[in-house]
């Protein structure tokens, strides 16, 4: 998969939400390359930070060329990148990392917060998918509109139970995997998820794919900063190896 | 390679197309950069910090942003001499510029046995790293005490054909002492600088933001540091030297030039921009047309200190 | 005086209203920024580095802009102890915050001489400066070799009946070797790090920025280093420590208090923004506040370093 | 004088010439207190780069509160300063500084590049001034319509003759002293023409003041980065005794 660096001009930015934002930006030769799951890093600030930001590829539009990234204003990074407009340039580094699997033919896509970004991406990738996503609260789950041209069904769970049924996500899993009978588990998300997810999709005998996250420096395989430790005892780079790797490489 | 040779430099009997290395740890084994750089405009990829042993490298976070720079607290994560010697190595060797070994240990027979196996063909030189404060045993004590660094530096002469280059410590109270001795040693070059040991803190959990509690800083911050030390080292070695410690662009590896290095490497501005080598390598290209010089070695420690200075 | 008390300390006999002082060099004699704090609120003004005779400081430029930190080389200019007691000191002890005097010298008895002529009223603590990196004779080679700078330290003590801080240089091997030596000489209270050694050239003329060739290092560039440094001297001494280098908001102050500083000296980012230490002030409060600590002294050294690290 | 330091609003930024620009801000309390010959210290691009850039102060409304400063796209700090426009804010801090004498009744300005910035000021506040100013080329005299205003003659200089006399100003000096009768000259450009002009006012028996520049960090006399020595032997600070001293106290 050959990676690239480009000055990426900046084609659309808007928010979706209290501090969470879809930027577009022009850059065909990622778009190319990249498959779902895997991510670019950002330049922040023209190198006002010397680290880049990693972040999900949430869309792409193979005839503009263009990708799209969804991400949660956190700290000083992310809050530089709110301030990109259209015709700005972001200097953008990818595709990077490994992709989901395409070979499902009936998924079940499960994302919590942010986890949900590079999912939207692969749910528009696959056929046959059902979500099941879950928020805090209502406000934040402007991601059921993002996702409901993509799947077939849409489960949804709010802390407060503001939108769809109260509680965890992951505590509606079980009930859902008896309801529809599903090839592969799909999940992105807070890592207890993913654990319980995981372990869900053993029990059931479902194969099961997660996205790791690791703070990165390098995004090559270069560094070693985002080592990650397997179940058998190696270890792996996130940033090349995955981000997305079978969960029962992860956990035994 | 670019026809143009003002670049090419020698170190010991090292010949590097250009001046401008990849420092170790932070380009992988080279062919991580495959899609942004032509090797062949290299000097050479300085592969990660290898042991006799495989090592695990630290536990927990290890990375930390910084204001202008980084920590890391990797420490010396491996796969071990043999298994790179089998499996790394004869692809990289086939890239068409030098491969220095980045080489770590805990005692000075180590570092020998580590040079000897490292003896093969396809390593072009080896980097003796005395200075890692990311392990326990990753030799910062050689790389602050003269003795133990001299000891280190004959050990690894002793059994190996290829060019040595001991890599210095800055976390000294004297840089000259540690370039003395490592000359004095038998060393072919010396490259410095490693990290400065650093650390940050999580002011809402009260810990440390590194698993391993400390970490070694490097990046744009490092830079009048590293400067100055280079310029200590020239001036008290006749070995070459090569610089690194913050280089972001030609115009800091300009910098070190005139400070008094034969070759420069770069490491954390990799992570910024994957294509930074090349970059370096033609606005130095430029920077010596432009002012009429036929060599990059023309601009080795030429810096004109008025007499006033120290 | 502001009526919240949480952040009241104590070093040694001095009560500072605030943990946050002004460090030496920086902030002048305190009234240059008469405009921009309320020095009751400030815990101390280190007024500029103090001689036994005045000083004219080093020729040529004196201060460089680096990535993330500045390089200086003033070189101690000042006008000397004696014109600093008849025409300063009467002014400034006015200020209703302590007046801490930075003192350098070139031998232990002239430190000594120094000591008895600042033991006068409105002087509420001295700061020995063993580690100017900007002058020859300012004191680097006391503030890196220990006998030395025990001797230095034994004379002020001997000299005075004010609190001595020992300033310690942080461009050695070891900082725990010097922290130990001024706590074993009797040091009242440590401060550091003052600058690490740098330098900058200008690629075009290819001279030293700087007139004095070599600078010290200062601002948010060092803080990884600067909060290392602290956290080796807290595990070491038991005097208080006041921490500094490259503090530029409460939340870096905060950092020093975690690991290990009773209070924290504000330098280089008096430029950036001259009412800083009072900003900090204010976030200081905050954040005890918001964790319910009554009082900053609960921060000091509370780092939670988890089992697995040093 | 009061120093202060506030987020300026930028009121307008205005491109004079190639690399010269012109950029007025709101700051109320810098603008009642500011005296010509006074600089500020801008602090750039939002603390991006840690020290601030001193510049003098090229105009003063009163009644909008406004200062307006003129500069020279010469490094990094001055580059980002082109980047603001109205709306955006600049954190300012002055006034700093001494400022030219406004004793002289009949005074002549001679002024040099961007030296001429804080003239213009002084011109503006003095009953009856001529001004001398040199420049490369006509298209860097766009000054000439800045001070015509406030002057009553204007004499220019341009190294290549394209307007004006041909050759360096300080070589009309002693010509334009003989045609008038001044009682001080005030000078402000490079270091030898400010020099020579010294001199001539020397040997003239005029007063004269000049402005001295010197690399700062605190703007505030606390840090000694801007010494100077006078001609007697003493330290001055050029950012708190200066930048406008008399000639003969700098030199003998
Ligand atoms: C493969 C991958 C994909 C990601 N995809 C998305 C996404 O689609 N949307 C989204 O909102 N976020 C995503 N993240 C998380 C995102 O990278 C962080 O939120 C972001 O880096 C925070 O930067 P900041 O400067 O705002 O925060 P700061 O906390 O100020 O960042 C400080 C430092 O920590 C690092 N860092 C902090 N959090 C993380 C993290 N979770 N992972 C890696 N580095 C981190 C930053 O790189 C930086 O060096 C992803 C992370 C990874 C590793
Ligand atoms: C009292 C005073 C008044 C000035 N007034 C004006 C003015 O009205 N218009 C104008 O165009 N310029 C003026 N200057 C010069 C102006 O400050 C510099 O051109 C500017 O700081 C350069 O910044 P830079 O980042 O673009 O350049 P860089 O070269 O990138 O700056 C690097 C460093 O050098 C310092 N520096 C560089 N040149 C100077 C200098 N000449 N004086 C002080 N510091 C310097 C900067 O502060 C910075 O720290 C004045 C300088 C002084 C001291
Ligand atoms: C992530 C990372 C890993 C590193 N690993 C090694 C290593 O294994 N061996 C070594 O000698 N130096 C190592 N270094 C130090 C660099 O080679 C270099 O000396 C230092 O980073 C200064 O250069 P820079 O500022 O250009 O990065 C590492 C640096 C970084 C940032
Ligand atoms: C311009 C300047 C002058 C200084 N002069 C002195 C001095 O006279 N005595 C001293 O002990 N430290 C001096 N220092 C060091 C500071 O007090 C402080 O230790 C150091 O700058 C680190 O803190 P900072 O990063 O907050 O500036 C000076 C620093 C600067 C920037
Ligand atoms: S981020 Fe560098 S190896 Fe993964
Ligand atoms: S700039 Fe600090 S004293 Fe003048």
């Amino acid at each position: 998969m050959p990676k690239s660096v480009t000055e990426a001009e900046v084609i659309s930015q808007r928010q979706l939400a209290q501090n969470v934002y879809m930027l577009t930006v022009c850059a065909p030769k990622i778009a190319y390359e990249a498959e779902p799951g895997m991510f670019v890093m950002l330049r922040i600030a023209d190198g006002a930070m010397l680290l880049r930001r990693p972040l999900g590829i949430a869309d792409v539009d193979l005839g503009k060329g263009t990708i799209s990234i969804i991400y949660r204003q956190i700290g000083g990074g992310t809050k530089k990148l709110t301030a990109l407009t259209s015709g700005d340039c972001v200097n953008t580094l990818g595709p990077l990392g490994s992709s989901f699997t395409l070979k499902a033919v009936r998924p079940l896509i499960i994302g919590g917060g942010l986890g949900l970004a590079p999912l939207l991406y692969y749910a528009k990738c696959v056929e046959q998918s059902d979500v099941l996503m879950g928020g805090r609260t209502a406000s934040e789950m402007f991601w059921t509109s993002l996702f409901k041209p993509y799947v077939k069904n849409l489960y949804v769970t709010t802390d407060d139970g503001t939108m769809g049924e109260q509680g965890f996500a992951i505590d509606m899993l079980p009930q859902i995997l008896t309801k529809n009978s599903y090839d592969c588990l799909i999940a992105c998300g807070p890592p207890t998820m993913m654990q319980l997810a995981a372990k869900i999709a053993k029990d059931n005998d479902l194969p099961c794919q997660v996205s790791l996250e690791r703070r990165m420096a390098c995004g090559l395989g270069a560094c070693l900063s985002c080592s990650v430790d397997m179940a058998d005892g190696r270890q792996k780079k996130v940033c090349q190896d995955g981000p997305v790797f079978w969960a029962q490489e992860v956990w035994a | 390679m670019n026809k143009d040779n003002s670049l090419c430099v020698k170190i010991a009997d090292l010949t590097l197309n250009t001046p401008v290395l990849a420092a170790s740890g932070t380009f992988g084994y080279g062919e991580e950069f495959a899609d942004f750089v032509d090797f062949a405009k290299l000097g050479g990829v300085t592969v990660k910090g290898t042991t006799l042993k495989p090592r695990r490298g630290n536990k927990g976070v290890r990375v930390a942003e910084t204001p202008a720079g980084m920590l890391n607290s990797i420490g010396l994560q491996n796969p071990g001499a043999e298994y790179f010697i089998e499996n790394i190595l004869p692809r990289i060797k086939k890239l068409p510029t030098n491969i220095i070994v980045n080489i770590s240990a805990s005692a000075a027979d180590e570092y020998g046995e580590l040079a000897k196996i490292l003896d093969v063909d396809g390593v072009d030189a080896l980097e003796v790293n005395v200075s890692c404060p990311n392990v326990k045993d990753g030799g910062i004590v050689f790389g602050t005490d003269p003795k133990a660094l001299f000891s280190v530096t004959e050990a690894v002469k002793k059994n190996t054909k290829k060019p040595v280059i001991v890599k210095l410590s800055p976390n000294v109270t004297d840089i000259k002492i540690t370039a003395k001795a490592a000359e004095d040693a038998g060393a072919d070059a010396l490259s410095l600088i490693n990290t400065l040991i650093g650390m940050d803190i999580d002011i809402e959990t009260r810990q440390p933001i590194l698993g391993n509690v400390t970490g070694g800083l490097s990046g744009a911050a490092v830079l009048p540091v590293a400067l100055y030390m280079v310029h200590e080292a020239y001036k008290t070695v006749k070995i070459p030297i090569i610089g690194m410690g913050g280089i972001t662009k030609a115009e800091d590896a300009a910098k070190f030039f005139i400070a008094g290095a034969r070759a420069v490497a770069v490491g954390t501005a990799n992570f910024s921009d994957p294509g930074v080598t090349m970059k370096i390598v033609v606005g130095l290209q430029k920077y010596l047309r432009e002012r009429n010089l036929a060599s990059i070695g023309e601009l080795t420690g030429t810096l004109a200190v008025p007499k006033e200075g120290m």
